[in-house]
């Protein structure tokens, strides 16, 4: 079944590319191009349903299927296959990709009406999927490498899709100069991954994921296992923005919001997570790489979501926030919670997708406005894209019941377990932030006055074709989390968990994690829930409720209003001495210290030694012919001085 | 009957490279340069024929003729080229061509 | 030999030089020196010199001086040619040896033809 | 003599016999440009068949002069090709230059059958008249728009360093012959180990190396490489850039299995040496590359940081390190000659449409165009699933093979480096629109469309279906 299904699954998207992107300006009717691009993106959602049925049906351990598609590089002792390999862990990435990805493509078709690249815009899209299919799909590091690239080009192609625009981003100006930043970002990031791949390949002979797992230790020593692992982890710190290349991903917004919503908030961006998951073995024989991977994530986890809470950008909001969220994910990692990981990645592909796409929604719904300063209100204008949006961002905050609460909660918890408190610690005040900054973008956009002036802007709800996947992702960012509820309400309630054992089983025996107790468990999860309570309650605070009383204050002295004067100076009070100065902190030092400074001005610096370097040289080559002759000579004597007497 | 070692033969090659060498440095005209070089692919031609002499193989001295018409054959080729800069630059020295450089 | 039956060499190698060097000094020295216009003027074997030494010649001589290289310079290769070809003659190898230069003849030929054609030796 | 001596020089032979055709016919025949185009496109075509033919055998002719058979044959079958993309692509450029004389044709079978000796010989002498036949052709093709300046000064900078460096050449040679008491690579390989004079051995070594390293245009040796290219008319540049560095490559790599062969000791530093010049090419390559306005120019430094990660292929010294070099010298023929084919086509009479300003936009006015050209770019930046990857992959894989790692590492990070400019020109066609309106460049061809045709599918191809390739070298 699988072998038969498959094919189809992969090879779909790529005829949906071809169809799209040769014949579109034929086909012209924007009705048609959106058809076929999300039915090529829709049927294999179906095909994987099924396989995942067939794949329940199976025993837990015979649920792995290897199919080889063609034999690809077969160069002697060395041999690639088109070969793919679907078992649980890829199952759920197959199902998040083409399920997430055929609502994205729906939503497309109303949100790029009109566009003078529509046909392109789908073409790219399919190609992306059958791209990602391949990254997550394959059984060697080679199909996973094709795929990496293929989706970095995609996803290269879409943040320059409108390249004529303008856009304000980290020291660019325009949204060409973003795409650039952005996979120049990325390759550098493969750029550790070939390496690591060379290093395996030199050490095992083969790249197929399975036979190094089964090959672990093999002849490694821990020092070059950690190299490997740290080379592989690189590559998905490029992908998945972690630091130090996490600046491209803000400027990756400049791309029309679908591409944010399911490039670089649900799909492409864990592809790092998925890497790093794949290779769950390797990684867990290496306690310095886990631990490096645990400090990096949750460094990015907290600077992502402080930065978060000053943008008025909604889409920058969004952007930074997923650089956090994935920071969360690899906290797991590193803390060997590899479910919790996968969990995250799904819940988070829920609620952000969600999130991006009411975003979108708003900001057609404004003209093209993303200023949050601009807008205010829009509670009552669009009241479908309101409700999704706060389901999204309940989810996100990590109230219960929302996807979002028990992911990161099982996170947090496993970070405590595995880690340490300082860990926890950290990750705690980020979801902190991550609750503030969240509900301040709702309240910023949907309530308060209204600040966008009527003359020219006129707010109105989206159609159906947009508001139908906010719907569906609104349900299942709010039931998604039952999929992982606690160990605590008994053995058998992690579905997931149960579902990846086998996956992991090799891995967590490395690892040899310890559990909580119970109650340690319930205090954990009663903690993040009050967090996320206190963040929203601040921020309602501040964006809601304190402008009314300013002004009730303005009117009256009456005594009867001392409590709340009170309470007003209390806020005040509570707003100088801790929000301020967070405020302050994030705005001076993390947004333009750490994040445009450090991390933006390292990579800038290099990019600015390489062309200075280049002009240096350039200058050796004077164009005169005798200057050559003397190099030559003088290369001559090097050459032959080595040779001959370079024996010694 | 060797009455002159074999060494004396290369070393005077070596000098006459080195000095075909040093001249293609140092000169400016084009046709002078090439004379340079002549002269130490003729170096090289003696270099092969003592070898040759010395070991009784006359592979060398059959390369000695090559070297001879693939040297005559990049004369006319040189000055044919040296002609057409001339026509458009009106100049045959070498660090005047700079038109192409960084 | 040793370097002392070099050594008439040397002295009439120094001598010859010498003798040169004096007899010119001493032309200068001794000879009276009467300049006139006549005297300064380029010798022409009596007649009045028509223009100046200094003329650029045709590009025709450069190309004739080349193809007349390149045709020349092959001939190089008939020397080991003719001094082997009674060795290939006995060894009864004479017809393919002679084939072989012909057609190295014939493709001198051809080059000669080329150039026949392309004008390259026409004068005018 | 026997049948083998002539089945091994069978395909030098016809492209040499049709040369002499053609030069006749432009001699003999008037209005004879596309009867002179069909008989070389003839005589290449000819060339491969022959080259096919022999391919299977084992052939050693003339007493060791030259070798036929397997791989030789393959460079052959490249040089060919390349031929053939070059006559399909001249006819429009030269016209449109105003350069078009017959001679081109003829002088391109010479230049071509020079490299096919080059691969062919096993020995000194059959090796330096390849080189120089080759080499001569070059020079007077690289100032065929005699009118131009630019062209001259290409062809006079190439002619002195050229000749120069096949002095040095030259001299190698006579050295190694002096020492191991013969021409022929047979020779070496067996008496190197036991001469008497080690060191004049390893200078006559390390001159040939020197000499080589020069008609590859690697670093130190590369000086020559950017200046003729962008003077050079761009077709040939192409050539050039292809074809001459696979017959240079073809050369070193027998001769230096010859050495590595003969068991001598130091062979080490030998590999040592290639590694140190193939990481000087890739950085100072790529990293020059990326301060050019001028995408001929570029392309003439980044093809000096290509022959550094054919280098790899020669440092590793393995069958494997060989294998790579020929793949990826097959992938690269496609891709480069394609990108120089697209620059061509896109230059007018006065030379412009050549900086990347020029190329702002160019996916608007020539969708086509721009997209063939991207492809060529990703491919040489070694971006899968296009032909450049594959053709990296293997090098590395062999200097890894070879207890190099650092050197593959090195090899990595200069084509991360080279992402900048390919990357730069893609962005520039793509996403960035032309300030003024632009000199149209020329127009497209049949034959021309041909040779791009061939060109993306080559590349392509080699991408997506290596394994026919591999199957095709195995």
């Amino acid at each position: 079944m699988a072998s038969t299904l498959l094919p189809f699954i992969l090879l779909l998207p790529f005829v949906g590319f071809l169809l799209n992107g040769l014949l579109g300006k034929k086909i012209g009717s924007e009705k048609a191009i959106g058809t076929i691009g999300t039915a090529v993106v829709a049927l294999p959602f179906v095909f994987a349903v099924v396989l995942f049925f067939e794949m329940l049906g199976a025993p837990p351990e015979g649920r792995t299927m290897h199919v080889t598609l063609l034999s690809w590089i077969a160069a002697g002792d060395f041999s690639v296959d088109f070969a793919y390999q679907l078992d649980q862990l890829s199952m759920i990435f197959l199902l998040i990709v083409t399920g997430v990805g055929s609502l994205i493509h729906l939503y497309s078709i109303g949100y790029m009406h009109g566009d003078r690249g529509f046909f392109r815009f789908f073409s790219y899209l399919n190609l992306f999927i059958f791209m990602m299919l391949n990254l997550v799909l394959a059984d060697n590091f080679l199909v996973t490498f094709l795929g990496w690239e293929g989706v970095g080009l995609c996803s290269f192609l879409l943040i320059g899709f409108w390249y004529d625009r303008e856009f304000e981003g980290t020291a660019i100006k325009w949204t060409g100069d973003a795409a650039k930043k952005a996979f120049v970002m990325n390759r550098i990031g493969d750029l550790g991954m070939l390496i690591g791949m060379f290093i395996l390949f030199s050490q095992f002979g083969t790249l197929k994921y399975a036979e190094i797992a089964s090959g672990l230790p093999g002849s490694m020593s821990a020092e070059m296992m950690t190299i490997a692992t740290l080379c592989l982890f690189l590559g998905a710190c490029g992908k998945s923005a972690q630091i130090p290349l996490s600046v491209w991903l803000p400027d990756a917004m400049a791309g029309p919001t679908p591409v944010s919503a399911l490039i670089h908030a649900a799909t492409m961006v864990t592809a790092g997570i998925f890497l790093v998951a794949r290779n769950a073995a390797l990684f867990s024989m290496s306690h310095t790489t886990m631990a490096i991977v645990a400090g990096v994530a949750v460094t990015t986890a907290l600077i992502a979501a402080t930065v978060g809470l000053v943008q008025n950008d909604i889409k920058k909001v969004l952007a930074y926030s997923t650089v956090s969220q994935l920071g969360f994910m690899f906290v797991a990692l590193g803390v060997g919670a590899w479910t919790a990981a996968v969990f995250h990645v799904m819940t988070h592909a829920f609620f952000k997708a969600l999130l991006f796409l009411g975003s979108g929604s708003v900001i057609h719904g404004m003209h093209e406005e993303q200023d949050m300063q601009k807008m205010g209100g829009l509670k009552k204008y669009m009241p479908q894209t309101y409700k999704t949006y706060v389901i999204g961002s309940l989810a996100i905050a990590g109230v219960i019941p929302f996807s979002g609460f028990f992911s990161k909660d099982e996170i947090l918890a496993s970070a405590f377990a595995n880690g340490n408190a300082i860990l926890w610690g950290v990750g705690a005040l980020a979801a902190f932030c991550t609750a503030f900054y969240i509900f301040r973008s709702v309240f910023l956009a949907f309530h308060g006055e209204e600040r966008f002036d009527h003359t020219h802007v006129h707010p109105h709800e989206s159609p159906a074709t947009m508001t139908i996947p906010l719907w569906i992702l609104a349900v299942l960012a709010t039931v998604g989390g039952f999929l992982g509820l606690p160990i605590v309400l008994g053995e058998h309630v992690h579905v997931l968990h149960n579902w990846l054992e086998p996956v992991f089983a090799q891995a967590s025996a490395n690892m040899h994690g310890h559990h909580l107790s119970h109650t340690l468990e319930w205090i954990l999860m009663g903690v993040s829930l009050s967090i996320a309570i206190l963040g929203i309650f601040l921020a309602y605070r501040m964006y809601v409720k304190r402008p009314e009383l300013s002004d009730r204050f303005a009117g009256s002295f009456k005594g009867l209003y001392k409590l709340l004067w009170n309470k007003w100076y209390v806020d005040e009070v509570y707003e100088e001495a801790v929000v301020k100065p967070v405020w302050k902190a994030s705005k001076s030092v993390l947004l333009k210290g750490v994040d445009k400074g450090i991390i933006d001005g390292t990579l800038h610096g290099l990019a600015k030694l390489t062309g200075e370097a280049s002009n240096l040289f350039r200058k050796i080559q004077t164009g005169i012919a005798q200057q050559y002759v003397l190099v030559f000579m003088i290369g001559i004597l090097v050459v032959i001085g080595w040779l001959v007497f370079g024996g010694g | 009957m060797h009455s002159i070692p074999l060494s004396y033969y290369l070393i005077l090659s070596v000098i006459i490279f080195l000095i075909g060498s040093i001249g293609v440095l140092t000169r400016r005209n084009a046709i002078i340069i090439f004379m340079c070089i002549e002269l130490m692919l003729n170096a090289v031609n003696l270099t092969l024929v003592g070898f040759s002499r010395f070991s009784g193989d006359q592979a060398g001295q059959i390369m000695v003729l090559m070297v001879m018409t693939v040297a005559a054959a990049e004369a006319a080729v040189g000055l044919a080229i040296v002609l057409s800069l001339f026509r458009n630059k009106e100049t045959v020295y070498l660090d005047e061509v700079n038109l192409m450089k960084w | 030999m040793t370097p002392q039956d070099y050594l008439p060499l040397i002295v009439m190698v120094l001598t010859g030089i010498a003798f040169g060097a004096v007899s010119i000094k001493a032309h200068e020295i001794l000879g009276p020196r009467r300049p006139s216009k006549e005297k300064e003027s380029t010798y022409e074997s009596g007649m009045q010199p028509v223009k100046t030494a200094h003329e650029r010649f045709s590009v025709k001589y450069y190309l004739v001086a080349m193809l007349f290289i390149l045709f020349d310079i092959e001939v190089v290769f008939m020397y080991p040619w003719g001094v082997t070809f009674q060795d290939f003659f006995d060894q009864g190898m004479g017809t393919l040896t002679l084939v072989a230069m012909l057609l190295f003849i014939v493709t001198l030929l051809f080059g000669y033809i080329y150039i026949l054609k392309k004008g390259a030796l026409k004068w005018d | 003599m026997s049948e083998h001596d002539f089945l091994a020089i069978a395909p030098i032979t016809t492209v040499a016999v049709f040369s002499l055709i053609v030069m006749l016919v432009d001699a003999l025949v008037k209005k004879n440009t596309s009867l002179m185009q069909t008989l070389s496109v003839v005589g290449l075509l000819g060339g491969i068949g022959v080259a096919i033919w022999t391919l299977p055998k084992s052939l050693n002719g003339f007493n060791g002069l030259v070798a036929g058979g397997g791989m030789t044959n393959l460079f052959d079958i490249l040089f060919c090709s390349a031929g053939i993309l070059t006559v399909f692509l001249a006819k429009d450029y030269l016209e449109r230059l105003g350069g078009h004389f017959n001679e081109f044709y003829t002088l391109l079978l010479m230049a071509t059958s020079g490299a096919m000796l080059m691969a062919h010989a096993t020995d000194f002498i059959t090796l330096f008249v390849g080189v120089e036949l080759m080499s001569i052709c070059f020079y007077v093709l690289a100032g065929f728009l005699r009118r131009q300046v630019r062209s001259n000064e290409a062809a006079i900078k190439y002619f002195l360093l050229g000749a120069f460096a096949s002095g040095f050449l030259l001299y190698g040679m006579a050295l190694i012959y002096g020492t191991v008491g013969g021409t022929g690579y047979a020779d070496v390989a067996a008496n190197a180990a036991t001469v008497e004079m080690p060191f004049i051995f390893w200078a006559g070594v390390a001159l040939m190396i020197v000499g080589l390293a020069f008609k590859v245009a690697a670093f130190p040796f590369h000086q020559w490489a950017p200046d003729v290219y962008e003077g050079a008319p761009t077709v040939i540049a192409g050539f050039m850039s292809t074809a001459g560095k696979a017959a240079a490559f073809s050369a070193f790599i027998i001769f230096l299995n010859s050495v590595y062969g003969s068991g001598v000791e130091g062979t080490d530093r030998v590999q040592i040496l290639l590694a140190v010049l193939a990481v000087g090419s890739m950085f100072i390559g790529n990293v020059t590359a990326i301060a050019q306005t001028n995408v001929k120019r570029m392309l003439a430094y980044s093809s000096v940081a290509h022959a550094g990660y054919m280098l790899i292929g020669l440092a590793a010294g393995s069958p494997d390190g060989s294998f790579g070099i020929i793949y990826y010298l097959i992938a690269y023929l496609f891709m480069q000659l394609g990108a120089f084919a697209i620059v061509g086509l896109l230059e007018n009479e006065k030379g412009c449409n050549l900086t990347f300003d020029d190329y702002k936009g160019l996916s608007k006015r020539r969708p086509g165009l721009a997209m063939v050209m991207a492809i060529f770019m990703f491919s040489l930046t070694g971006i899968p699933p296009f032909a450049g990857f594959f053709g990296k992959y293997q090098l590395f894989k062999a200097a890894i093979g070879a207890e190099m790692t650092w050197l593959a590492i090195c090899g990595v990070v200069a084509s991360v480096i080279s992402v900048w400019f390919y990357l730069g020109l893609v962005i520039a066609m793509f996403f960035r629109d032309s300030e003024e309106k632009q000199a149209e460049g020329g127009t497209l061809g049949g034959l021309s469309t041909a040779a791009l045709a061939v060109a993306v599918v080559g590349t392509l191809v080699i991408g997506f279906l290596p394994q026919a390739i591999y199957d095709l070298l195995s």
